[in-house]
């Protein structure tokens, strides 16, 4: 840690620029390799937080699975609960990734480049456990795996006309693409890792870095690959969603049985993962003295990201409310009704308030720039979105077309232990890969810097320009402008 | 299923949706229940337990409602097509009595959503469970309108059929463990039964041959059950059965919506009929003085 | 036993479980199947028998024992394992149905709390014995030599028929004693003994599959009646085209008046007011001619007001005007039907009266309440029982006292009321003997405990207590080896006891299956209804053998009729209604896991007992569904969670018969409460019937909220085409059912 | 566009709108699904569906199943030579075990049927001793289980039979064992039976495909 640091934490922030034009390249090295050592206790003990949580999932879903779903509480006609809710909550986070690389890289939002790693990181993690959940609540887990198409001696094969096969090809397909994209955005900087590591490190980068050396040809390659990648990411993303919403959509329940859902899930999802940004974002900002990076001034454009597609999800939702209300059906009239005023209906005004007129704090600027306050609501907004997958599950399942059927459920220890679990879950792995791989991308935030700095210059950034078009025209090594040398 | 097979049925189910019927099928199993006749004595639903190894759960789980009733009686009691919800003193005209078993709707929202194929419609016209694929992802039982799909929360075997009780557990089928849905199917093993006979005697089965156990005990006769493949395919040479004649006495088709009658208010309806299951199960209106 | 028999019997053996298995499906963690290859056994016969297929369900006839009714049974057998029962379609009584206890009848049999094995008090504990000590030990008491005063000796049983009822009489006689008392909680005594009175005749036949309307007074005819099913199956008839029109009055709705086109609430006690007063109108209003009543009965009828009736009885008069003309517009093929609640009041006998007023007036006797079969063996018929037997019992014990007494079938430990003090009581008894498959709160109690046979293992003559059409007997055979080879039949025993006395007339028989056989044997050989000759495998194929009957006319004898008022009491002032339930009866079922698993077809709760209130008074008290009050009577007090609905007068607190138990095996034990402990012992005037429904009580809201264990939380349909109902022009559009 | 078809489909409340949620799914769906099995049976299709036939001249219109297995020797009481019965003797699989023509299993044979033979023939023997040792005292050998499919299966012997023996135009009723070896493997020539065949759902499936059997999962799984 340098001085020059402990200087900059004085000086008061800029927040009109996002990032600080002035930082010295081999500093950005620096601070982020340092990020990745040399743990400290307060590692140490969210590490064992996450790992005390997800001990409790394991109790949990050993008890289950020896015992079978009844400890869940789980029961007729409540065949789903907490555990869809949280399975469809951690798909919805994992859209927050692929939001910030996938489609501001698109846009080109460079203000995304500090910060897209993590939240890379985090759709992959929160798809992990999400993964999890639709194993978790078959009653015969152990035959999971006839859920997936292959040629068995046996001939059958599974219901292709079924949204949960759809879930499975779905998830899986996301999965593998996400890991696949947070895997290569992040080869330059383990080329990076490589060249500053020891021991195993040195061993796992080298391996991971598939010999980036940094020259032309591979910017080239990687670029268009990268880029490759983000256009295909979007649609899959936006699929994903749309088939988990099909897992309530294509039922005939009331209250499931909306055209609406694959829009409202995907701006669920979207919402859900940009609150989530903001608060691993202030985590990582104070824990890793990110400050330099993660600004203001991004948080800020977050936060008006998130507001933005809070108030599209609000529209969505009282689309839904409207077409309901409106519509033909008397069922489903009655179970809006219902959520309003049955058993869960604090919940769903609980619901209501979170995602709906709390978001509006993100409408100004004074709040935006309050970190602590950032936090906290962001974290709200979180545990809104969870509520919002719980009242889509829970009262329909309630409050169904069988009047005799209905009855009240409220979950177990069980159910709450395995979501707590998943927290733990997700922590752990999410703790593990910000000491393993950079959390902020230092080549971008390095290409970030050095547009905005030469961009102010109009020569400079006309031989930039001029010296990228000869590249393109005759390979040839060229000797790295000055600053450059870290890539 | 292999993929022979898939593509067999699935041009059989082409087929009789083009042109409508049931094409190649062995019987189109339905019923009728007179809820003028039903007294809501319950003997059904014990004689369901007697015959399916239902479980016994125990009043623990019971409260969880976590109980396997495949045969329910549902008790209401509030009469909405008589003007009198619950503004009298008194509940003046009795109760309203529903015995509920699986509807095995045609056009049934159960089968499309099972991930593995566990359930499916089998020629029978039956909405067939097979509990030894069955995963337990339960979306069958959420996406049933009439919540007649029982999950085993446990594995009810030590606790239901403590010795020597199991030597009641019909051999003719499966006792289900924790993890797998079940309904009621018509009492297949029964039609199994009759339709070997048949088979070994060399004719066709006769209507009233056998009847499911609910039907069977039923003190005021108000089940019906029987083939109705005659009513749709008149080139079956299944004989016609008691439950067809009730189908079209009272003017209530399969694979229609709404009823068309000749006067509307003739009885006969289905339950939950505008949702489109198509179920084979017709009600036949409960009739009050008043 | 002959040797058609012993293959049978090999054949009803037990067969391993070849192809049998208790099959778990989806027990196949992770990925292995259950396969017994090498480890299962596979038995096969001795001998084969041509009819005995491994894999092939055969089926047997027999006669269920769940309730006095006496409905025909088919019981499905494979490899030796009784697996359902089905009604047996020859039976005139249940026409091949069967109600759910009848249906559950296999998980008495089956049931893992069966005694095993003879058990003797030794210091208070009960041990085992051998047979042979335990019959000796009977001996010593009862024997030839043991010196016993027949007055001292009591016999205590449920309703008996048939071949045993006779043996039981003749080993009665034997010991030179009177005292065989037959003892069931639910009964229909009191209207029987009117019925003995009025018409000559304690059980007519109601008919009421060709009646047009029915008034039931209490009368639960297709729950609790004599005979459910058999009324279920004419319920039918009723309903269907022209269909008749039901009015059910009573003070707790009970699965009858669930069904009524018109239910009424009753003031309990008020019955007999109620039906003058229906009288009344059919006089005045109607026109109906009272001339052939005693001028007695005219006056009382003429006596009477509407208004201030309704206003006694809690009926509106506009209900009353509605049932006289239903009653009025089917003279001759109406039925008014008392018993239940309306006959377990002091003044129950009088409102049994009072109903058959409206009978004569409307000319039903002769036309829908037919004479009872002339049945020709009159030392089988059913002997019927109530709670006289239980008084009686306890009054033998007082005057003077007993030396031995025996037990079978009646459990009157959990079904005396406690003011009564049998517990105390049977202590004076020196010798007690309890025959029984379970361990029942009398048995707790006995000196000598010993298992019997099920009725699934056992040989038995059976006649019904309401004939149907045809006057049956109904066989009884084993339809599987006993279980516990340590177990006998009740009708073994009582033939060893015989033997032992008169050894002369049954010494010759060497079981009671051979006493049986011989005694069928010398049956008149036209004693079937249609002349044939019935062989003994006939007769067990079949199941039952319709005898040919005499015939009887019935004849109205009425002299007067005193309707008297339940008597005002301000400390207690409601009325306890111990609810007999078709499911638990009398509590005798409650150790099926099945019958308690099976929602009560009103409250549908399981697995407990409940009060139900009526929302006014549930207002008054301040609880609703599920909260726990508690229920004083002047001879005690129970605690229970309530269930709060319409169907009951707000005067009335029901509580259902059957829980309660202690002991008596795993599904029962400690289960709910048992309102008869806090039962007034006063009994119908005119009769030695305890006054079941007119116990007075009091309540008061007790702990705080719980819950109540019921199927489906929901009972309203919100809009929703569940259960449509229409008029019955609407249903005559089609001309009913077909 | 599935979505909202289903959705269409689902509301359709007039009887114009053919059928039901499922049945339109499948209207679009299963052209979808049958493209994707077509691929599958391209691939996958040769082994398997379009089984070998490796007919026995015995056994007319009948391909027998494919597939061996080495099951465990399981120790009776008694040893049962089946091959002096079936092959030296030529005495009818269907004499013995009587039931599998008329049930699902096919039955052990009474006690008496043996002792019908063997208490005039080879009573010297020690098997036959031991059997009528057991003759006499009325008890039936305690036979162990060979053969055994899981207890989810519905297997009727009769059926098999119908299909092979009785109703199968050409086929020889004395030459019954050879159908029997189809799942039993060869036991005229064992001495106490062995399992020889896999008897899984595979077996029987494959089986099923080349003899037209029944493919409803509800006709074997109960």
């Amino acid at each position: 840690m340098t001085t020059d640091t402990r200087d900059m934490r004085n000086i008061q922030e800029d927040y009109s620029k996002d990032i600080n034009e002035d930082i010295h390249w081999a500093k950005i090295n620096e601070d982020v390799l340092r990020s990745m050592e040399n743990p400290r206790m307060g590692y140490w003990i969210a590490v064992g937080v996450s790992l005390f949580l997800l001990s409790f999932a394991v109790i949990a879903e050993i008890y289950q699975y020896n015992t079978g779903m009844g400890p869940s509480n789980l029961n007729w006609p409540h065949m789903w609960d907490l555990y869809i809710a949280t399975f469809v909550f951690w798909i919805g986070m994992s859209h927050s990734g692929t939001l910030l690389s996938a489609i501001l890289h698109i846009i080109k939002a460079d203000w995304r480049k500090p910060i897209y790693r993590f939240a890379e990181a985090m759709t992959t993690f929160s798809l992990m456990t999400a993964g999890l959940f639709p194993i978790i609540h078959l009653g015969r887990l152990w035959n999971m795996y006839w859920v997936i198409p292959y040629y068995s001696d046996r001939g059958i094969w599974p219901n292709f006309r079924s949204p949960l096969v759809w879930d499975a090809f779905a998830i899986t397909t996301y999965l593998t693409s996400s890991a696949l994209f947070l895997f290569v955005g992040m080869i330059p900087d383990l080329a990076i890792c490589r060249d500053n590591a020891k021991g195993w490190r040195k061993k796992l980068y080298t391996a991971l870095s598939l010999g980036w050396r940094g020259d032309d040809r591979q910017w080239r390659n990687f670029r268009k690959t990268y880029l490759l990648m983000a256009c295909f990411l979007i649609p899959l993303a936006v699929s994903v969603h749309s088939i988990v919403s099909a897992d309530f959509a294509m039922s005939i329940m009331p209250g499931w049985h909306v055209t609406t859902f694959p829009p409202y899930f995907v701006a669920g999802a979207l919402y859900s993962g940009c609150a989530a940004i903001i608060t691993l974002f202030i985590l990582l900002r104070y824990f890793f003295r990110f400050e330099e990076y993660m600004t203001i001034a991004i948080l800020e454009k977050t936060c008006k990201l998130t507001f933005a597609i809070s108030m599209v999800w609000t529209y969505l939702l009282f689309i839904e409310f409207a077409a309901t209300w409106y519509g033909p059906d008397a069922v489903d009239k009655e179970l809006l009704i219902g959520k309003f005023t049955g058993p869960y209906s604090p919940l769903f005004i609980t619901m209501i308030f979170l995602g709906s007129i709390l978001p509006l704090t993100l409408a100004f600027e004074k709040f935006r720039r309050n970190i602590p306050m950032m936090f906290v609501v962001s974290l709200l907004l979180n545990v809104g979105m969870w509520l919002e997958r719980y009242m889509i599950v829970t009262p329909t399942l309630s409050l169904s077309y069988e009047p005799f059927a209905q009855n009240v459920m409220w979950p177990s220890w069980v159910e709450w232990f395995i979501l707590l679990g998943s927290f733990g879950w997700f922590g752990l792995l999410f703790l593990v890969f910000v000491k393993i791989f950079p959390s902020v991308s230092m080549y971008e935030v390095k290409e970030m810097i050095f547009h905005r700095r030469h961009l102010a210059n109009k020569e400079i950034a006309a031989v930039m320009h001029r010296r990228l078009d000869d590249a393109e025209k005759k390979p040839s090594t060229t000797t790295p402008e000055p600053g450059l040398e870290g890539a | 299923m292999s993929l022979q097979n898939l593509l067999q049925d699935w041009s059989r189910y082409r087929r009789g949706r083009e042109e409508g019927g049931f094409h190649n099928y062995e019987h189109m199993w339905g019923m009728s229940i007179d809820l003028n006749l039903c007294i809501g004595c319950n003997a059904c639903s014990v004689a369901c337990y007697a015959e399916n190894n239902l479980a016994v759960v125990g009043k623990d789980k019971y409260e969880k409602h976590q109980a396997m009733h495949w045969m329910r009686i549902e008790r209401y009691w509030d009469e909405p097509d008589l003007g009198e919800g619950r503004v009298s003193e008194y509940q003046q005209h009795g109760a309203s009595f529903l015995p509920m078993n699986c509807q095995q709707c045609n056009a049934a929202t159960c089968e499309p959503v099972c991930p593995v194929a566990a359930t499916y419609h089998t020629p029978d016209g039956l909405n067939a469970q097979v509990y030894n694929r069955c995963i337990g992802s339960r979306y069958c039982s959420n996406n049933c309108p009439y919540r007649l799909r029982y999950f085993n929360f446990y594995s009810y075997y030590e606790d239901s059929w403590p010795e020597p009780l199991n030597l009641q557990l019909n051999p003719d089928l499966s006792v289900r463990d924790k993890g797998v849905m079940e309904k009621c199917t018509f009492c297949i093993q029964r039609i199994r039964v009759a339709k070997d006979k048949a088979q070994r005697e060399h004719r066709v089965l006769q209507d009233g041959e056998f009847t499911t156990a609910c039907a069977q005990t039923c003190p005021t006769s108000a089940i019906v059950f029987g083939d109705m493949l005659k009513m749709y395919d008149p080139n079956s040479t299944n004989p016609s059965s008691k439950v067809i004649e009730l189908w079209e006495k009272h003017q209530v088709e399969l694979g229609v919506t709404e009823q068309e009658k000749h006067n509307p208010k003739i009885r006969g309806y289905r339950v939950l009929e505008h949702l489109n299951t198509d179920p084979c199960i017709m009600f036949l209106d409960r009739v009050r003085e008043v | 036993m002959g040797l058609k028999n012993i293959n049978r019997r090999g054949f009803l053996k037990l067969m391993g479980w070849s192809g049998v298995g208790a099959t778990v499906a989806g027990c196949d963690m992770p990925t292995t199947v259950t396969l017994e290859e090498g480890k299962e056994t596979v038995t096969s016969y001795l001998v084969p028998e041509e009819y005995a297929i491994p894999g092939i369900g055969v089926w047997y006839s027999s006669t269920c024992r769940q309730c006095p009714a006496g409905c025909g049974l088919h019981g499905r057998v494979r490899e030796g394992r009784i697996l359902k029962l089905e009604g047996n379609p020859d039976s005139p009584i249940n026409a091949g149905k069967l109600c759910q206890m009848g249906q559950a009848g296999l998980q008495g049999h089956y049931n893992p709390d069966r005694l095993r094995t003879p058990k003797v008090r030794k210091d208070g504990k009960l041990v085992d014995i051998t047979w042979a000590e335990a019959l000796d030990l009977i001996d010593q008491h009862v024997g030839a030599s043991s010196g016993l005063n027949g007055a001292r000796f009591a016999w205590v049983s449920d309703s008996v028929s048939g071949h045993q009822a006779m043996l039981i009489d003749n080993l009665m006689s034997a010991l030179g004693s009177k005292n065989l008392f037959i003892h069931e909680v639910v009964n229909s005594e009191v209207a029987r003994s009117v019925n003995q009175a009025v018409l000559g005749d304690a059980t007519p036949r109601y008919q009421i599959g060709k009646a047009h309307a029915i008034l039931s007074i209490g009368n639960d005819f297709l729950g609790t009646g004599d005979s459910p099913v058999h009324a279920s199956t004419e319920y039918t008839e009723f309903r269907s085209s022209p269909r008749g029109v039901l009015g059910v009055v009573e003070p707790k709705m009970t699965l009858t008046g669930a069904n009524a086109d018109l239910w009424m609430a009753i003031r309990p006690g008020t019955e007999g007011v109620f039906a003058l007063s229906v009288a009344n109108v059919l006089a005045t209003k109607h026109k109906m001619a009272i001339d052939m009543l005693p001028k007695a009965i005219q006056t009382a009828i003429m006596k009477r007001n509407l208004n201030e009736d309704a206003r006694l009885t809690g009926v509106s008069g506009n209900h009353v005007i509605r049932v006289a003309k239903w009653l009025s517009s089917n003279p001759g093929r109406s039925i008014v039907m008392v018993g239940g609640t309306a006959e377990g009041q002091v003044n129950g006998y009088q409102n049994g009266v009072a109903a058959m007023v409206l009978n004569v007036m409307l000319g039903n006797v002769g036309k829908t309440i037919v004479a009872s079969h002339e049945f020709p063996f009159p030392q089988l018929e059913h002997r019927a029982g109530g709670t006289a037997g239980l008084l009686d019992f306890v009054k033998a014990i007082d005057n003077g006292g007993l030396d031995v007494a025996f037990f079978s079938g009646a459990n009157p430990v959990y079904t005396a009321p406690a003011a009564l003090g049998l517990k105390d009581k049977l202590a004076s008894i020196p010798f007690k003997v309890s025959f029984t498959q379970f361990d029942d709160e009398t048995s707790q109690l006995a000196d000598l405990v010993l298992p019997i046979l099920s009725p699934m293992e056992d040989w038995a003559t059976i006649v019904p207590k309401v004939q149907g059409e045809e006057a049956v007997i109904s066989m009884q055979q084993p339809v599987m080896e006993p279980l516990y080879a340590d177990t006998r039949g009740l009708g073994d025993i009582v033939l060893d006891l015989l033997k032992k006395r008169d050894g002369a007339t049954y010494g010759n028989y060497d079981s009671y299956y051979a006493y049986l056989s011989q005694a069928f044997a010398s049956f008149p050989a036209n004693m079937a209804a249609d002349g044939k000759a019935v062989t003994w495998n006939d007769a067990l194929a079949k199941g039952v053998i319709a005898v040919k009957t005499g015939e009887k006319q019935l004849k109205a004898k009425l002299d007067q009729v005193a309707v008297a008022l339940p008597e005002e009491n301000a400390e207690y002032p409601l009325t306890l209604i111990p609810t007999p339930r078709l499911g638990l009866w009398d509590g005798r079922h409650a150790n099926i896991p099945w019958l308690q698993e099976a929602p009560d077809q009103i409250s549908k709760v399981v697995w407990d007992s409940w009060a139900e209130i009526h929302p006014n008074l549930a207002k008054q008290l301040g609880v609703e569904t599920g909260d726990a009050i508690k229920i004083t009577s002047a001879q005690g007090a129970i605690d229970v969670k309530v269930y709060v609905f319409k169907g009951i007068h707000p005067d009335a607190i029901a509580v259902p018969l059957g829980q309660g138990h202690k002991g008596y095996g795993r599904y029962a034990d400690g289960r709910g409460v048992n309102p008869l402990e806090i039962l007034d012992t006063a009994t119908v005037d005119g009769t030695n019937e305890l006054a079941l429904y007119s116990t007075r009580v009091k309540v008061e809201k007790a702990r705080n909220k719980d819950t109540l264990v019921m199927m489906g939380d929901h009972d309203v349909q919100m809009g929703r085409k569940m259960v449509s109902t229409v008029t019955p022009d609407v249903f005559e559009l089609t001309g009913g059912e077909a | 566009m599935l979505a909202t078809h289903l959705y269409s489909a689902g509301r359709a409340l007039d009887r114009g709108a053919s059928c039901s949620a499922s049945s339109l799914l499948s209207s679009t769906m299963s052209r979808a699904v049958a493209l994707l099995v077509v691929c599958a049976l391209l691939v996958f299709g040769s082994s398997g569906v379009f089984a070998a036939s490796n007919k026995n001249p015995l056994v007319p219109n009948a391909v027998p199943p494919e597939g061996t297995y080495d099951g465990e020797d399981v120790k009776q009481p008694i040893e049962f030579p089946h091959y002096i019965h079936a092959d030296v003797n030529k005495i009818n699989c269907m004499y013995c075990h009587t039931y599998a023509r008329r049930s699902k299993v096919a039955g052990i044979p009474p006690t008496g049927k043996c002792m019908g033979c063997h208490s005039v023939i080879a009573t010297d023997k020690p098997r036959i001793k031991k059997l009528t040792e057991y003759w006499e005292k009325h008890e039936p050998p305690p036979w162990k289980k060979v053969h055994d499919v899981p207890d989810f299966v519905h297997f009727t012997h009769e059926k098999h039979l119908r299909r092979f023996v009785f109703d199968n135009k050409g086929m020889k009723v004395e030459n019954v064992s050879e159908v029997c070896a189809f799942c039993h493997g060869e036991v005229k020539k064992m001495t106490v039976a062995h399992k020889v065949k896999p008897l899984n759902m595979g077996f029987c499936r494959r089986c099923h495909e080349a003899n037209n059997g029944p493919h409803d999962c509800w006709k074997c799984h109960k």
